[in-house]
């Protein structure tokens, strides 16, 4: 896959007053993978209130900005995540985008500010990744009521917002009924296998915050489901990353008897697949199937909590295509959606023991069905 | 045979200033050859020349009649050429045997190992062959400036040296010391070495040297064999007219006592006593000076009085006040003036211009601050009244303070000082580096302060200077106070027998004596109050 | 007189010298910039070229990046000088004014405080949590004439207690201040993170942040729009405090002290100052100014705490340098940092060039600041000057009473 | 210096006694009570894990840290060393990426560190620029080139994953307890070993180390002694970004991949590493204890989290490394720095 980043039309001026100054020959990028879809200088709004500002463009091209957490792309799981999903739209449909990756919370307004002001393009959506960016989009989207704008991990409430939020905790709770049930029996696959003897399984968080708080309880849930005397460790690194940190706090859960480590911690997650690795034992990947995003390491990877920010984004340009976009509406994505779920890795599915499966399935029916509340909070466990 | 060195027409230019102008020197193998000159002659220059440091703006250098160019002193070393630097070129942290080979180490493993025992050998040999007296394995911060001086030159020999030149080898050392490297050049050109002593004092020219070439303002103005001369035409070559120091001194008429040291000790960053048990009085009207070599616990001693150093033992009192917890700032402010031993780190912010300058140590006080706020006009006036008044030249209050010569900094340093109003002066070394002028000067102005019922301390390791200026003399030697003389009767073995720690035979420590009885019974006062 | 006459005693003035030289290194950088936008357009690989020079098409444009990057940060200035961008840039600036003084103070006392990160996270914190707890006190106009001083006052407190730390342990331990800083930089950081997380949080959001303060209780966006987070009355203030801070250090008594022992502390001791006094003081100043820019973040920008504060501190060392330590030079650099980070954000949306060139210029900037002798050697090549002996000290012996001591 | 009169010492002792004192009570108590708070922390400590850990987070501090000897013990203070690290850390993901070799990648990376350490030296000796701030630039140059050059490679600061280099085990010897982990560990840790060995060496047996240690202490003495000042400081300057370029490759090698987000993969271990020979003063023995000492706390702090060892909330456990270290400074503060650290030497300068 060709990851780089492509030009686009170099007469757009992004900044009011500078059109048409730059030097070089009028050429035009391309987008990634809207192959042939030549780029106008002119974006195309549809149905916006600016609509009539708009000279007519050359075919529907959706234009979207994308501006993604703190953390940047490459990070392995949440931006790359929230990337497939506008790759995948821009597959399907007429889109071109472009990305910003902010370093700082202070910077998400002024990218939301840049993409909802530009006019050339005039952007149909603005794709606000992580729940970071709440604060500064309750202000952008009513400063600019004419821009569309969605969010993902948070609920801004206006009308111009459509919000997708998840229900980490569930999709969690399953990793932990996995990781509760292997860890109690013998089994032995792939790059490692599980220490019968000890019932201990590890958790690693990057930054301490109400959102991993979500993944640790939803995890602690589970395997306390299948047996409450089995401990779990829990581990914060402290960054989003820092994979050197990442790794050694999972082999010190592997060695004080821990076999499965469930993260969700970003990039530092590297170091717990290679920590996995290391001392043969398994890991859970969190919000792609990272079995499958990091191959080197699918041996221990016994699933991964996937989490469908691709869904919500494709959702959200799908909706703008057919017009059907839907401002002020929250969007809440748990097992019942398919917005979480866990996937078993690609290498081990087939090993895992239909037991184990079955108790997934069974525990993904009973929250489904509400017969279990998964807490949300991990002090709440 | 040629001439050792030859050095022919040498001019060295720095820019705005010609250091060294057509000098013409000739010095035959295996004696001792004397370059006399004042301060700023352009001795050390010359000798930089010839030791590769500088490269001569014209003129040439040869060794035993070979031309030579040294672009660098490694050049000068491989041609049997060595200097011994008044600073001198050591690596304190290391030890004896590493500093004499540093550049030349003995080599083992191919090359890639220091052979530490066969440069200890070495340096063992070497020393024995000549008489010196030095540990291999000492560290130089550990041993004595005698014997740093003795490593410098085993490091020149080390290497080949038999050419070595000496910038001031006797500045910094006792009477006794320079008897013994006198001693010691005797022993080095028995064994054919050549050797060429920086100096500017008469006496020891003439002592240790068979011939001497005086240098003034950077040109050769003579060379004569020491048997054919003395010092009145040595003086008079040296300075284009005869000074002799001579002070014009009236009688003093002591007053009140306004310094009074007792039994007071300081230790160094080292933690270790560099003063101890020292007591002594400074009166109004009076000069009391301090003689000794340098480095014997006269800076700080100093330092402590001034209270730039706490004192470990004893107190000091200032016109009649304990004073041993009052702020440097609070000292400064009841009227003790200071002229500190070196004015480039302490006397003078190098980077402030007179103006700002003008006010170091008054900048809380009025009339220069009020409520806080720097008076900036009153400060230029200050200034520019010093610069008029003591001669600082050029007289522009503006340029920083490092663009100013050695001389003029120290003449706006005695300024600011003097005109404190001081009720006591300490001065340290207040006219090294300065020239004979500024030196009269800040001498007649030490004078009148005392005339003025001002008190003195004055430090110096001048001896003519802390000699003639004073009316009241203390010899110090390894932190302590050896005595208190009168310097009019006071003879000039008698103080270097003192300056060496000793005490001459039959002495009478009779100065002291008188002292004593006052000292004990302040003592008991202050013993009193402790208890 | 003759030009070369006027054009040399104008490069002897240091202040313009340092400025020349300044000006400099930023062309300098540039150029570099320029060199390194080109490699990295033919690194990677693009559908036609944005730029092509000799013949060689390049994947990124250099001129476009630098017009997005410097005017882009302005805005269409003169169509609406009230512009969001610009705001943004002035609003970055602000910051930067605290801690590139802040660092600066510091620096002129001969510390090298690279802290003014953590006391202006501690600064910040303090802020917004005093504030929060006595905005239910007041309200309304009365609330901003009250509150905004009142949480910069906090704000300064902390950042100087937070300072004065390292200031103690370097006069009364002999702590090196580099060390000892950094890791404080560390501990703020991750105390601030607990102290938000379970004592302060917001429990109605996901991030880890303090609850907002209501609108009375900020900065008034004065002029600009309120969106823009940008208040023209904290711009005022900051430019305020480096004129203060300016008029402190050349014209009072303790400015006079910081400096001496700044630049020859053995010198100050003589002239009477209390060494590690000054240390501490100077740190604490030097703190309380890096917790007025926690504060005027707080109260400016984000309207609350929130863990993830921008490496302000950081760039406060930069902007310092940049500056000459000068507090009023410290304005021109930190709007031209300002414009920086501003324009960054414009280079990342307008443009393909990652906007990480714009650290790496920020390095280079430093780099050949660092370097004014490089610039002086460039100007004698071409002015060939020839050395004025009176402005230059003696090198060896000779003229007026030097010797060669 | 009057701030530090005696008191101050002896109080220094004290504290630093009841320190020693406090860690035998928690000996005493760990083995009277296995179950206590004192026990199991008692446990981790001397656990061979502990041990493992604290000597792979040691790897790229102490490449640092004794690539900072060099420079500084020359009297030029690198203070980018952290620059250094990065750099390489990211060229050696890249040249592995590109070439397929992991061991091309950390020449890569040697040789990228050691480039951008020539240019800083350049700039110091050369230029006589001041070295600290040329110092801070390389380390703003460093965060901001390897992230963009991330950026343009990859799209993304943080670079795909590359193949890593695996441990070395020693049969039998890592069995020892406790110990054994010295046996049972990547190739960096033993470089790590020999490094610190023969810095030790070079610097105290060799003539160049002679001359390393002259340069800084008195340039001058060095130059009439006839060796070119400039030439050693160039030597230990280019020695330390060969050294600091070792730590950055295994950083990021030993992990497969470089993460260039806000500090990057190398946050502040360039800074400790300072740190860590300043108090090691200046010994790469001391420096390589130090640096164990701050990776060791680290590797504890992360175990004390999982195993709820002490109830702290997480964000303070993790900030005992820290304050570690200013406590440890405060008591036992005072370093040797070389004399003439910082000052720019010519040759001929008087």
């Amino acid at each position: 896959m060709d990851r780089r980043r492509f030009l686009k039309a170099t007469g757009v001026a992004g900044i009011a007053g500078l059109a048409g100054c730059s030097g070089g020959p009028t050429s035009e990028g391309d987008g990634t993978t809207a192959e042939g879809t030549e780029t106008s200088s002119d974006g195309e709004s549809t149905g916006t209130g600016t609509g009539e500002e708009s000279t007519a463009g050359s075919g529907q091209t959706i234009n979207v900005g994308m501006v993604y957490a703190t953390g940047g792309l490459g990070d392995g799981s949440f931006n790359d995540q929230a990337q497939q999903g506008i790759q995948q739209a821009a597959k399907e449909f007429n889109v071109q985008y472009d990305e910003a990756q902010p370093d700082s919370v202070s910077q998400f307004q002024n990218f939301q500010q840049q993409f909802a002001s530009s006019t050339s393009p005039e952007y149909d959506l603005v794709s606000c990744i992580g729940y970071l960016q709440a604060d500064a989009l309750s202000q952008t989207a009513s400063d600019y009521p004419d821009q569309r704008f969605m969010i993902v991990d948070s609920a801004v409430e206006a009308d111009n917002v459509s919000s997708y939020v998840f229900k980490e905790q569930q999709g969690s709770f399953l990793a932990g009924v996995m990781a509760g049930k292997l860890t109690t029996m013998e089994f032995s696959a792939g790059g490692g296998s599980t220490k019968p003897d000890e019932k201990v399984v590890g958790f690693v968080g990057g930054e301490e915050g109400d959102l991993i708080g979500k993944f640790e309880a939803g995890y602690t849930a589970g395997v306390k489901y299948v047996d409450d005397s089995i401990e779990v460790q829990s581990t914060y690194v402290g960054s989003f990353n820092e994979p050197t940190a990442g790794s050694e706090a999972a082999i010190a859960m592997y060695n004080s008897g821990a076999d499965i480590i469930f993260h969700a911690s970003g990039n530092t997650g590297t170091g717990v697949f290679q920590a996995a690795q290391e001392k043969g034992n398994y890991a859970i990947g969190v919000d792609r199937a990272q079995s499958v995003t990091k191959p080197s390491y699918a041996d221990v990877i016994l699933g991964s909590m996937v989490k469908r920010v691709d869904t919500a984004v494709y959702t959200s340009v799908e909706a703008i295509a057919n017009d059907s976009f839907d401002g002020g509406a929250v969007t809440t994505l748990g097992l019942e959606q398919d917005g979480v779920d866990l996937v078993y890795g690609d290498t081990l599915e087939s090993e895992i023991p239909s037991g184990v499966k079955d108790a997934v399935s069974a525990a993904r029916e009973e929250v489904v069905g509400g017969s279990v509340s998964v807490p949300t909070d991990p002090s709440n466990v | 045979m040629p001439p050792a060195v030859r050095l022919d027409g040498i001019t060295k230019r720095f820019p705005g200033v010609v250091a060294n102008d057509d000098v013409d020197l000739t010095v035959e193998a295996g004696t001792v050859h004397a370059l006399l000159g004042e301060n700023g002659a352009g001795k050390t220059t010359l000798m930089n020349v010839l030791y590769g440091l500088y490269e001569p703006t014209e003129g040439t250098v040869s060794l035993d009649g070979e031309a030579r160019e040294f672009d660098s002193p490694r050049d000068a070393i491989d041609a049997g050429v060595g200097m011994i630097h008044q600073h001198f070129m050591l690596v304190d942290p290391m030890t004896v045997a590493e500093n004499i080979t540093l550049g030349n180490e003995p080599r083992k493993w191919g090359g890639l190992a220091v052979d530490r025992e066969r440069a200890r050998e070495e340096v063992t040999d070497l020393s024995g062959r000549y008489g010196f007296d030095v540990d291999p394995d000492a560290r130089i911060e550990d041993v004595s400036v005698g014997v740093q001086q003795r490593v410098e030159i085993l490091k020149a020999l080390y290497r080949g040296a038999d050419v070595l030149i000496l910038d001031e080898p006797t500045a910094v050392l006792t009477p006794q010391e320079v008897e013994e490297l006198f001693t010691v050049l005797e022993e080095l050109t028995a064994q054919g070495k050549t050797i060429i002593f920086i100096t500017h004092k008469l006496g020891e020219a003439l002592e240790a040297a068979d011939e001497v070439t005086v240098l003034r303002n950077g040109k050769n103005v003579g060379s004569l064999p020491t048997a054919e001369t003395d010092r009145e035409e040595l003086a008079t070559l040296m300075v284009g007219r005869e000074v002799l120091m001579q002070f014009d001194k009236s009688p003093a008429s002591p007053g009140e006592t306004v310094l009074s040291v007792r039994d007071v000790g300081v230790e160094d960053e080292r933690g270790v006593d560099v003063v101890r048990d020292v007591s002594f009085d400074v009166r109004e009207g009076e000069v009391f000076g301090i003689a000794g070599v340098d480095g014997n616990g006269q800076s700080e001693l100093v330092e402590a009085v001034t209270g730039l150093r706490e004192q470990t033992e004893g107190s000091v009192s200032f016109e009649g006040q304990q004073i041993d917890d009052w702020s440097r700032r609070r000292r400064i402010r009841e009227g003790m003036a200071y002229i500190p031993e070196d004015r480039q780190e302490r006397g003078l912010v190098m980077e402030f211009d007179l103006v700002e300058n003008a006010i170091l140590g008054s900048q809380h006080r009025e009339p220069f601050a009020e409520g806080g706020r720097i008076d900036w006009k009153r400060s230029r006036q200050h200034a520019e009244d010093v610069i008029e008044r003591y001669d600082v030249r050029p007289p522009n209050a503006d340029a920083e303070a490092h663009s100013f010569s050695g001389g003029n900094q120290q003449k706006f340093i005695v300024g600011r000082e003097f005109e404190r109003d001081p009720s006591l002066v300490v001065a340290t070394h207040p006219t090294r580096g300065v020239d004979i002028g500024s030196t009269e000067f800040i001498h007649e102005r030490l004078l009148d302060l005392r005339d003025d019922g001002r008190g003195v301390l004055l430090v110096s390791s001048k001896l003519d200077e802390v000699q003639g200026l004073s009316d009241r003399l203390g010899v110090m030697y390894e932190g302590e106070l050896m005595d208190v003389v009168d310097p009019e009767t006071v003879t000039e073995e008698e103080l270097g027998l003192l300056m060496a720690g000793e005490y001459p035979d039959s002495y009478e420590r009779a100065a002291l004596a008188a002292d004593a009885s006052a000292d004990d019974a302040t003592n008991t006062n202050v013993a009193g109050e402790r208890s | 007189m003759n030009l070369r006459d006027s054009a040399e005693r104008l490069v002897r003035a240091s202040a313009f010298e340092r400025f020349l030289i300044s000006a400099a290194a930023l062309l300098l950088s540039i150029a570099v910039g320029f060199v390194l936008i080109l490699a990295a357009g033919r690194m990677t690989t693009c559908g036609t070229a944005a730029t092509s020079f000799l013949g060689v098409g390049f994947c990124y444009d250099p001129i476009t990046v630098y017009d997005r990057l410097f005017l882009g940060a302005f805005g269409n200035v003169f169509a609406d000088p009230l512009n969001g961008q610009f705001a943004t840039t002035l609003s970055e600036t602000t910051v930067l004014m605290f801690t590139g003084v802040a660092v600066a103070v510091a620096f002129r006392a001969g510390i090298f405080n690279i802290g003014t990160q953590g006391q202006l996270v501690v600064g910040a914190l303090a802020t917004a949590v005093s504030v929060l707890a006595a905005s239910t006190l007041v309200s309304g106009l009365l609330g901003t004439v009250l509150l905004v001083p009142f949480g910069l006052l906090v704000g300064a407190l902390f950042g100087a207690a937070y300072g004065a730390i390292p200031g103690l342990l370097k006069a009364y331990a002999d702590a090196n201040e580099v060390i000892t800083t950094i890791m404080l930089n560390f501990v703020a950081t991750s105390v601030a993170l607990y102290l938000v997380q379970d004592h302060f949080a917001d429990p109605e959001s996901a991030a880890t942040q303090t609850v907002p303060l209501p609108d009375y209780a900020v900065f008034p966006s004065t002029v600009f729009r309120p969106r823009d987070d940008f208040s023209l009355l904290a711009f005022l203030f900051a430019a305020a405090v480096l004129v203060g801070i300016y008029v402190f250090l050349e014209r009072t008594s303790f400015g006079y002290d910081l400096r001496t022992s700044g630049i020859q502390p053995e010198a100050a001791e003589y002239g009477g100052v209390d060494a590690p006094r000054t240390v501490v003081t100077s740190m604490a100043l030097s703190g309380a100014l890096g917790g007025l820019g926690g504060a005027v973040y707080v109260l400016m920008i984000l309207g609350n705490f929130q863990t993830g504060i921008p490496s302000y501190g950081f760039d406060g060392i930069t902007v310092s340098i940049l500056a000459g330590n000068n507090p009023l030079g410290v304005g021109f650099a930190a709007l031209l940092f300002g414009v920086l980070k501003s324009g960054s954000i414009v280079v990342d949306v307008g443009t393909d060039v990652p906007p990480q060139l714009v650290g790496v210029l920020r390095g280079l900037i430093i780099l050949f600041v660092a370097m004014p002798e490089f610039f002086r050697m460039i100007g004698r090549r071409v002015w060939t000057f020839e050395d004025d002996p009176s402005s230059r000290p003696v090198a060896d012996g000779g003229s007026g009473g030097e010797t060669d001591e | 210096m009057s701030s530090d009169s005696f008191g101050d010492l002896s109080w220094r002792r004290v504290v630093g006694g009841a320190a020693v004192l406090g860690l035998a009570v928690l000996a005493v108590a760990g083995v009277v009570a296995p179950e206590s708070d004192a026990g199991r922390l008692l446990d981790i400590l001397t656990a061979q894990t502990t041990l493992a850990a604290t000597l792979r987070l040691s790897v790229p501090i102490a490449f640092a840290a004794l690539g900072g000897i060099f420079a500084e013990k020359s009297g030029v203070i690198n203070i980018g060393l952290e620059g250094l690290l990065i750099i390489a850390a990211f060229t050696g993901v890249y040249l592995t990426d590109v070439t397929g070799s992991v061991w091309m990648g950390v020449l890569g990376g040697v040789v990228a560190s050691t480039v951008l350490a020539a240019l800083f030296a350049v700039v110091c000796i050369e230029f006589r620029a001041d070295q600290v701030i040329a110092g801070l630039a390389v380390w703003l140059i460093a965060l901001g080139l390897a992230p963009f050059a991330s950026q343009v490679v990859y799209g993304g600061p943080n670079t795909t994953s590359v193949e890593t280099v695996g441990t070395l085990t020693i049969p039998l010897l890592s069995r020892i307890p406790f110990f054994g982990a010295l046996f049972d560990a990547t190739p960096f840790v033993y470089l790590m070993f020999v490094a610190v060995a023969l810095s030790w060496y070079t610097i105290n047996r060799t003539t160049f180390g002679r001359w390393v240690r002259a340069s800084g202490e008195n340039p001058k003495a060095l130059d009439t002694a006839g060796v070119d000042v400039q030439r050693v400081r160039y030597a230990a300057v280019l020695l330390s970004g060969v050294l600091a370029g070792v730590g950055g490759a295994a950083l990021s090698l030993s992990l497969g991949q470089f993460t260039g987000n806000g500090a990057t993969m190398v946050n502040g271990k360039g800074f400790i590493a300072i740190v860590a020979y300043l108090f090691g003063n200046y010994n790469p023995v001391g420096a390589l204890l130090s640096t164990m000492l701050f990776a060791g706390l680290d590797a504890l702090q992360l175990t004390l989290q999982a195993r709820d060892v002490f109830a702290v909330p997480k964000p303070l456990v993790r900030t005992i490394p820290y304050v570690t270290v200013i406590v440890v400074l405060a008591l036992f503060g005072r370093t040797r720095t070389p004399e003439a650290a910082g000052d720019h030497y010519e040759s001929g300068d008087d």
